[in-house]
């Protein structure tokens, strides 16, 4: 399985310098210029020359992609322009808060979409069935950025018992922690918890028409075991490939949801470094959302692997 | 334990001012503490409460009280400074003399910038003696204690850090004890802070919410206590809650404009220039924009300015047919403008909106341009806006001169409407010299006139930065500059 | 298939033509749900497109009257502008008609192209594949998020953010339809009768797959709304005056309390669309895609 | 004791309610199954069987309901009973086995872990015992391993004898078994048969075989059933049956299927007209619309099957004497099947038509980036020619190469090496488009291979158009022409294929490989997706065109009766290379190759007296993989007269026989050839004992 994961390196690395080139193109085709933004509001010429002088940003653009691939490859990820602190340490705690809004997210988002996907696809009630459908087709349509506020009107403010906006991370405080994660986890797990049951119920309701789920009943094992430990299983592929890129999604998606519960995430930094054409900032910030969705991946090949024997190296 | 119930923090509970307590504060965008030493807005909440400053204005009289100077002298073109004795930085290291040399001497760098730069620049020799300093001016000039009123004296020896932000350094009454860029900050009580028994707070906490609805969320459910600039408008839905207010700030130092790209077709007609002045429905965007916070004004003074002139401030008055008049005279009918903004700032888009709309029912094909802050701060500062643009300014509230040296819409020799105007230049040369209030007085009308008529800058309206607070924080103050001053300021 | 931008992916088992149960179209669309969503679609569609007539306000005429809760005049009331919010509301729609209609059929028509090439050219498959990976890293938001950067704020940089979030999923989606499909008997038996590869991939292997870019096409017009939605709220959208969805409900936000149904207006509209659209694609789904 | 069946069905009434309508799968069907016996049931797709079966476990799905009737196993109505109750019945009174072994397990569990689930009333380290001992049973090597793997690593043989193995894990009373053959290869199959029959036979455990091979049932049952359109519509014992069916369908089936002992140039009787549609409510009897003996009384009156061990619901009931051909049975079209074809000469002297010269086909299979991971040599040296007019037949079990043969023959797959030869042109890429013109394909699968969205007569136009045959009116006349040809009227043009049976599609691909005017065609297994009276129409069809148009095929199949039935010549292929080749006749009445032996051997023939009397040679093991073929001779290692017989053989492991002439017209690659007969037993006298083992 590590040779597995070895073989992908090669390729992996060739995304990653490929988006590396694009990445840093990008930004820089954008008007506006960091240096302004860093000069304070109404400086002279002179300041902001100054200034880009000071960041460098009057060297060649050649000169500027192989320092900063030079300083990645070094494990270098250079000063912040607008906010002057070591990127490495703002996305240090910028990805603390996000990943642990992105993981609490993640399982709120399987909990609810595997329970609603299998009411939905493997329910015995047509009740059961229905109503889930529509959770699931609420959950859906519903975006973030309308739940979110609903969530905070209902939550904080008609009925306050969680904080509307704000993080204490959850090592310092995991009591207190848990109610500023709770409601910004929701409103992003949401559609994530939706796709899932989608995917879910789809898979289930394909699995169920599978042969063997017939040759399980002939045997005479009892529904419950038969959904668990047959269906369920077989009908979980799709579902981590769906997953995976939910995580995906769990990620952009903070931006919107970081925003409106002020949770001091990469999400917020992202869209604050791009306003503020941050060049260094925005280009790790990104390269580091594409190196995730490598990995992620990876991750998600491996994990269909640990479900299905077939696609274990040794089976190949 | 609920999270909510120990946000909200506890008060002294004693109806009068006590120890203790976290003020917890959301503003918009994340502090810059490269910029301190001019005005930008982020940064009013560490100015005056991370740092001091050497003068501070009494906001009636605007006469300056002592801050970090105990004293000082203006004798001809010397102006010397007697430095308060036995203040510490929060590092432990004395303050003296030198802090303030290097403050100054700091603010002749080129990339330094501050709006009073060009006081910093007039000054020609500095020397100290222990808590003495004396400096030397270069020419008269009117508005040579506004840069000590902006001007915070920071850490000499930490400056290299304080521009990354890694230590912020200062005298005032709280230090950081930790600060997380994009994220916000903690400050922490100065035990030794030079005012005996003064903050009664034991911290404040800085956080960065970018979205006005979220903060208004926050204070609602009592997780918040004061925010920042909260654009009036977007404020209405606390109005009415008995727990809140909305403080304006009395410098009213938040003046909204529309200016024009005086290079750009027609606007180098100073008829279409006019026709906006008066094509703009002035009042309603006091109302609709501003929550009626300020005044409806044609120039860019606070009421409180030695230049403010009340008949003058309402030449312009709403009057489509006229607008349309000197329109349709000047040829520009249908003529197709943009009219820039920058998109990060709520009011400013709210304004470009209704301008949009005024000089389309006055004949004029207007459209309203977003741009991003980087991208509307860089063409600002290029001159490189393409039509009319929408902005605020400050500065409207000290010395005159320091408005047409300072505020960049308004400077002289370079601006971002692209106006030269020898004639400009000079009349706001003489403002800048006018030693004493008849002088001024008699400068700044020229210089009225001079606007009234060229309008270059259209101003609107005269506003106010705005603290919008729970009823449960008292003795809150700020300089003339907004910049926080928590000194007194406790939890009921 | 979702709200959450780009999880518009389709399992590729599911490119399954109807062989021997394929039936005329309307047969094929006969499930509910079908037609259920392309009543909703169609009615917030129409009367967007027919603003102009049903609007009983210019969409941008300020006036003093502010805020003001519903009334015979205003049904949802006004704005803050004292503009008329019905009629914003329909307008509104206008725009998300443009950028869905706009946008949505180039990124299909674009990804498709490249997805074509990309199932018939092994070399060529490798680069685009991976080009692929690289932009779907970049999800709808942060992709929002870079292109106004760029291109600043406004229905521009919407339309090439839907655009760019559907070059990739309609690329992969034709990429692996075409090679599922090519080595299919039909498509083997068509050569052997000497039909061009071009012929043979046109006339038959898009043919056949083309019932998973209709129900991808369903989902990525909701998508479109949704991002049309996400980016007015972050403040990357459309521009004022003019009203969208997005920005409606952005804007809503700060006046619950003076005027709830600013916020109802869009809110409604845009989940119905969302659910409208993604009706479709569930029936289409069941119809099209059902082994 | 004996007196009570084991399991009595009566009345039974199975229906799916469909947005189409009702379909009446199982309609009224009673039939009983005694203690110990094998009982088959037999009939067309589509005729119930699948459906009859679940419906007796209670396990029809939605939208399929159980209208009424009784299941009485052991005297209980197994359709009164509640779920846990009927949880006790499955796999502990009655156990099932599913046609594809590939998907009834599940591919994530291991094989252990699925047998055990299954046992009743055993501690775990018991059933554990007992999962080792029905491994055993149904003989698969080492089972302690071989129980830890999952489905995946086993073949398809091995998993249906898991599959009889789970079935049997709880002794049960009864084993219903759905086509569990089908999907297997027919020297699998045979094992697989052996096997059923053993273990009814030693365990006492009755049968229920579900199937629409005549052979099987004339090999293995007792008595059977035949169902047509929900119905059973004949009861016997399984001599009684073959020789005297009452039915007219039952004689139909029998007649339409080909045999490998009866003679070549007799033409196969299909059934016209089409299964009947079990949604429209009929009334007389089903079969009347096809029946060639019905008279008016069958479409009006529904004939009912009498009770007794031999009864056929007919109101015209036979017997139709099925065994010499020439009575009267299925009067009118045995008649007019007299009319045999022209038997063509055994030899052709012209020059070949198509030359295949040492073929080779390897593909690389890759792993992950660039790295090859071996090679499937699926063809290997491989030559062969087909002289214009000329059938020649290629045989031999899944995996062996024969499409891939085919495929290169018409350039779909370049070859690795080698050459082929149309008409004096070698095939390159460049000539790819004129060979073309000249040799055609049909495919295997009729629901596959015609391109859903296009109109018959789209798909048959463009042959025509893109090789500049015919354009407008011109290509109209001749898409009529061609669709006469196969049989179907004009009209079809403008219909989708979906439209059509399995056969019609078959008519149409036909009817497309034709449009080029080709001379030779290639037809990859075109009947064995196709019930036996649509198998029957189209080898009639195909050597009618023959016949008419000269044309030249290459058949391939597995089934050696319709090859038989179809080729001048056969060749026998085994794990990429071909092993023997020679006259038809000759080749299945005298086999050269132990190969060739065993595969005839191993096919069951519709014929009771023959299944009983005959010797088989059982085949041991699968196919191995051709990823890594064995050394040499690559059947030496499943050979019963190679070197596991006799160690003394080492040849066989060491050294390739070369495919040589061994008599005029036929050549063979073996060491020993012609010492393995059909009968089982060697012709060299020296160790006959051992073969019979
Ligand atoms: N799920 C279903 N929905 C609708 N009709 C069905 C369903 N399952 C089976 N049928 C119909 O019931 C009839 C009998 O089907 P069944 O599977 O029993 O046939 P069979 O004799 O087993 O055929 P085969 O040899 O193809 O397995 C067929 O006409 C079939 O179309
Ligand atoms: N495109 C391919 N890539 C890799 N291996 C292949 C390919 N096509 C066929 N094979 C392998 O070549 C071998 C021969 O396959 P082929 O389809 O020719 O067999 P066949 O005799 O036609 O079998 P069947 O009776 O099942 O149709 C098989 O092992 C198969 O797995
Ligand atoms: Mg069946
Ligand atoms: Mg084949």
């Amino acid at each position: 399985m590590l040779a597995y994961s070895l073989r992908r390196v090669p390729s992996a690395l060739l995304v990653l310098l490929v988006a590396s080139m694009l990445v840093f193109a990008v930004l820089r085709l954008a008007p506006g210029d960091p240096a302004v933004v860093l000069a304070g509001p109404d400086p002279t010429p002179q300041a902001v020359e100054a200034v880009r002088t000071q960041l460098g940003l009057d060297d060649s653009l050649a000169s500027q992609y192989f320092h900063w691939l030079g300083g990645l490859l070094t494990g270098d990820l250079g000063d912040s322009y607008i906010l002057g602190a070591p990127i490495a340490t703002l996305i240090g705690s910028g990805l603390g808060a996000t990943l642990e809004l992105t993981l609490a997210a993640l399982v709120l988002a399987i909990l609810i979409g595997g329970t609603l996907g299998l009411a939905l696809g493997a329910g015995r009630r047509r009740t059961v069935r229905t109503g889930a459908g529509a959770v699931t087709g609420l959950a859906f349509a519903v975006p973030p950025y309308v739940s979110g506020v609903l969530l905070v009107l209902l939550f904080s403010i008609a009925w306050p018992i969680l904080p509307a906006a704000g993080r204490v991370a959850l090592l310092d405080d995991p009591e207190i922690a848990a109610q500023y994660l709770l409601m910004p986890a929701l409103c992003l797990a949401l559609p994530a918890a939706a796709v899932i049951a989608r995917f879910l119920a789809a898979s289930l309701r394909r699995v169920q028409d599978e042969d063997f789920v017939q040759t399980g009943i002939a045997k005479g094992i009892s529904a419950r075991r038969l959904l668990f430990r047959h269906v369920l299983p077989n009908a979980l592929p799709p579902v981590i490939t769906a997953l995976g890129i939910q995580i995906g999604q769990l990620l952009g998606g903070a931006i919107v949801v970081e925003a409106i519960f002020a949770w001091p995430g990469i999400g917020q930094l992202l869209l604050n470094a791009v306003l503020g054409r941050d060049y260094l900032l925005v280009q790790d910030l990104l390269l580091l959302a594409v190196a995730v969705s490598v990995i992620l991946q990876t991750v998600t090949d491996l994990a269909h692997a640990a479900i299905d024997p077939r696609l274990r190296p040794e089976a190949r | 334990r609920s999270a909510l119930h120990e946000a909200s923090g506890k008060g002294t509970g004693k109806g009068g001012p006590a120890a203790g307590g976290i003020l917890r504060i959301a503003q918009s965008s994340d502090i810059q503490p490269a910029t301190v030493f001019g005005h930008n807005n982020p940064n009013m909440t560490i100015c005056r409460t991370v740092f001091n400053t050497l003068i501070e204005y009494d906001h009636k009289t605007l006469q300056p009280l002592p801050g970090l100077a105990q004293s000082w002298e203006l004798k001809g073109d010397t102006l010397t400074f007697r430095l308060r004795p036995g203040v510490t930085y929060h590092s432990g290291r004395p303050f003296d003399a030198r802090d303030v040399v290097f403050a100054i001497t700091n603010l002749h760098k080129d990339n330094v910038s501050s709006q009073l730069k060009h006081v910093a620049k007039a000054i020609a020799d500095i020397d100290s003696d222990g808590l003495d300093v004396r400096l030397k001016l270069a020419r008269p000039m009117s508005n040579v204690f506004d840069l000590f009123e902006i001007l915070v004296i920071p850490d000499r020896e930490s400056i290299a850090e304080l521009a990354k932000g890694s230590r912020i350094i200062g005298t005032g009454p709280f230090r950081v004890a930790s600060y997380s860029p994009g994220a916000g900050l903690k400050l922490r009580r100065n035990e030794k802070y030079f005012k005996p028994s003064r903050p009664y707070l034991d911290g404040v906490d800085i956080t960065i919410v970018s979205q006005s609805q979220s903060m208004l969320s926050s204070m609602r459910s009592g997780q918040t206590h004061l925010v920042l600039d909260i654009a009036p408008l977007d404020a209405v839905g606390i109005t009415n809650d008995r727990r809140f207010k909305v403080v304006a700030a009395d410098p009213y130092d938040s003046a909204y404009y529309v200016a024009s790209n005086v290079s750009v077709k027609p606007l180098d007609d100073k008829r279409v220039r006019q026709a906006i002045a008066w094509g703009i429905d002035r009042q309603r965007i006091l109302d609709q924009v501003l929550g009626g916070i300020g005044t409806t004004s044609s120039l860019p003074w606070s009421p409180t300015s030695p230049a403010y002139d009340a008949a003058k401030a309402r030449h312009y008055t709403y009057n489509p047919d006229r607008a349309k008049e000197l329109i349709r005279e000047a040829g520009a009918r249908g003529a197709r403008l943009d009219i820039v903004y920058n998109a990060g700032l709520g009011a400013n888009a709210r304004i470009a909106e209704i301008v949009q709309y005024n000089l389309s029912q006055a004949g004029i094909d207007a459209r309203a341009v977003p741009l991003q802050a980087a991208d509307f701060q860089g063409r600002l500062t290029g001159g490189k806006l393409p039509g009319l643009f929408v902005n605020g300014h400050g500065f409207g509230q000290l010395a005159p001169a320091t408005l047409v040296k300072g505020a960049f819409p308004f400077n002289a020799d370079k601006n971002a409407s692209n106006f030269v105007s020898p004639e400009y230049q000079s009349i706001a040369n003489a403002l800048w010299s006018a030693a004493d209030p008849a002088a001024t007085k008699a400068a700044s009308d020229r210089v009225n006139d001079f606007l009234l008529d060229q309008q270059f800058v259209t101003d609107l309206v005269t506003s106010a930065h705005t603290f919008t607070v729970t009823k449960r924080l008292r003795g809150l103050a700020y300089s003339m500059f907004d910049y926080l001053n928590l000194d007194d300021a406790y939890l009921d | 298939m979702t709200a959450t931008p780009t999880a518009t992916t389709i399992p590729a088992t599911a490119t399954v033509t109807a062989i021997g149960r394929k039936a005329s179209l309307v047969a094929r669309l006969r499930g509910g749900a079908t037609i259920t969503g392309l009543a909703i679609v169609v009615l917030v569609f129409g009367a967007g497109l027919a603003a102009p007539l049903l609007a009983t306000h210019g969409p941008d005429a300020q006036s003093a009257d502010a805020l003001a809760g519903p009334s015979g005049a205003h049904l949802l009331g006004t704005d803050e502008f004292g503009r008329d919010l019905l009629s914003r509301v329909l307008h509104g729609i206008r725009v998300d008609v443009f950028i869905t209609a706009a946008a949505v059929p180039t990124g299909a028509f674009i990804g498709t192209a490249i997805g074509l090439l990309s199932g018939v050219h092994r070399y060529l498959d490798v680069v685009l594949q991976r080009l692929f990976d690289i932009m779907l890293a970049f999800t709808a938001l942060v992709l929002g998020v870079t292109i106004a950067a760029i291109q600043g704020p406004g229905t521009t940089a919407i339309v090439l953010t839907v655009i760019g979030v559907n070059i990739p999923l309609f690329g992969r989606l034709t990429r692996d339809a075409v090679i599922s499909q090519r080595d299919r008997d039909y498509v083997i038996a068509a050569r052997v009768v000497g039909t061009r590869p071009t012929r043979v991939l046109f006339r038959h292997i898009l043919p056949n797959s083309v019932d998973a870019l209709i129900v991808q096409a369903a989902l990525s017009l909701s998508l479109a709304v949704f991002i049309e939605g996400a980016m007015s709220f972050v403040g990357i959208g459309v521009r004022p005056p003019d009203p969208s969805l997005g920005s409606l409900l952005r804007t809503s936000i700060n006046f619950l309390s003076q005027n709830p149904a600013y916020a109802l207006g869009p809110m409604v509209v845009v989940t119905a669309l969302v659910i409208g659209f993604n009706l479709i694609a569930d029936g289409l789904n069941k119809g099209l895609l059902r082994r | 004791m004996s007196e009570q069946p084991l399991l009595q069905v009566r009345d039974l009434v199975t229906r799916f309610h469909t947005p189409r309508g009702v379909v009446r799968a199982v309609d009224g069907v009673s039939f009983d199954v005694h203690a110990g016996e094998t009982v088959a049931l037999v009939g067309e797709s589509g005729s119930g069987k699948s459906v009859t079966a679940m419906s007796v476990l209670d396990m029809v799905r939605r939208p399929g309901r159980i209208e009424s009737g009784q299941v009485l196993f052991k005297g209980r109505d197994l359709l009164t009973l509640n779920e846990p109750e009927m949880r006790e019945v499955r796999g502990a009174g009655i156990g099932m086995i599913f046609q594809d072994p590939m998907s009834t397990l599940n591919p994530l569990m291991r094989i252990r872990d699925q047998i055990i689930e299954g046992v009743r009333g055993l501690s775990r380290h018991q059933a554990r015992d007992r999962a080792v001992e029905v491994m055993t049973q149904v003989g698969i090597p080492d089972p302690e391993a071989r129980l830890r793997d999952y489905p995946h690593a086993y073949s398809g043989g091995m998993r249906q004898r898991v599959m009889i193995a789970m079935a049997l894990a709880n002794r049960p009373d009864l084993i219903i078994a759905d086509e569990p053959t089908t999907a297997l290869d027919v020297t699998v199959q045979a094992q697989i048969l052996d096997l059923l029959a053993t273990l009814g036979r030693e365990l006492g455990t009755a049968v229920v075989l579900i199937t629409h091979n005549l052979g099987v049932v004339a090999r293995l049952c007792d008595r059977a059933m035949v169902m047509y359109g929900g119905r059973i519509v004949e009861r016997a014992p399984v001599d009684e049956l073959f020789t005297a069916p009452q039915h007219p369908y039952t004689a139909g089936l029998l007649a339409a299927t080909p045999r490998l002992d009866a003679g070549r140039d007799v033409r196969l009787v299909p059934i016209e007209g089409r299964p009947p549609d079990l949604i429209a409510k009929s009334t007389g009897c089903a079969y009347a619309p096809r029946c060639p003996a019905a008279e008016d009384r069958c479409r009006t009156e529904t004939p009912l099957l009498g009770p007794g061990e031999r009864a056929a619901a007919c109101l015209l009931p036979g017997p139709f004497t099925n065994a010499d051909a020439g009575t009267d049975s299925a009067p009118d079209t045995r008649a007019a099947g007299e009319v045999s074809h022209a038997r063509l000469p055994l030899a052709f002297d012209s020059e070949p038509l198509l030359e295949v010269r040492a073929i080779s086909k390897h593909f690389a299979v890759r792993r992950g980036w660039g790295r090859n991971k071996g090679s499937v040599r699926a063809v290997d040296d491989v030559s062969l020619t087909i002289a214009p007019g000329e059938t020649l037949g290629l045989v031999g079990e899944s995996g062996c190469g024969k499409s891939t043969l085919g495929k290169v023959v018409l350039g779909i797959h370049p070859a690795t090496s080698g050459e082929v030869r149309y008409d004096g042109t070698t095939l390159t890429k460049a000539s790819l488009r004129t060979v073309r013109r000249g040799v055609q394909m049909v495919f295997q699968d009729p629901y596959s291979s015609l391109d859903p969205r296009m109109t018959v007569g789209a798909l048959l136009r463009e042959p025509l158009q893109v090789n500049d045959i015919a354009r407008g009116e011109k290509a109209d006349a001749r898409v009529a022409e061609l669709l006469e040809l196969v049989g179907l009227g004009s009209e079809a043009g403008s219909r989708y294929p979906h439209e059509f049976s399995g056969g019609q599609r078959q008519r149409i691909a036909i009817a497309r490989a034709l449009a080029v005017d080709p001379r030779v065609v290639v037809c990859d297994e075109p009947v064995s997706a196709l019930d036996v009276s649509l198998q029957a129409q189209i080898v009639n069809l195909l050597r009618e065109l023959q016949e008419r148009l000269g044309l030249a095929y290459l058949f391939i199949a597995h089934d050696l009766a319709v090859v038989r039935h179809l080729s001048h010549r056969i060749a026998v292929m085994y794990l990429g290379r071909i092993v023997e080749m020679g006259p038809a006749d000759e080749i299945t009445r005298s086999p050269l190759h132990p190969y060739t032996a065993s595969l005839l051997s191993a096919v069951p023939e519709p014929d009771p007296r023959v299944e009983h009397t005959r010797e088989r040679i059982i085949l041991t093991g699968d196919l191995p993989s051709p990823l890594n073929p064995p050394a040499a001779c690559r059947f030496h290692g499943r050979c019963p007269i190679g070197p596991t017989r006799f160690p003394e053989r080492s040849i066989c492991a060491t050294t390739t026989p070369p495919l040589a002439e061994h008599s005029p017209g036929r050549t063979v690659a073996c060491h020993f050839p012609g010492e393995l007969t059909i009968a089982g037993t060697t012709s060299t006298s020296s160790r006959p004992q051992e073969i019979h083992a």
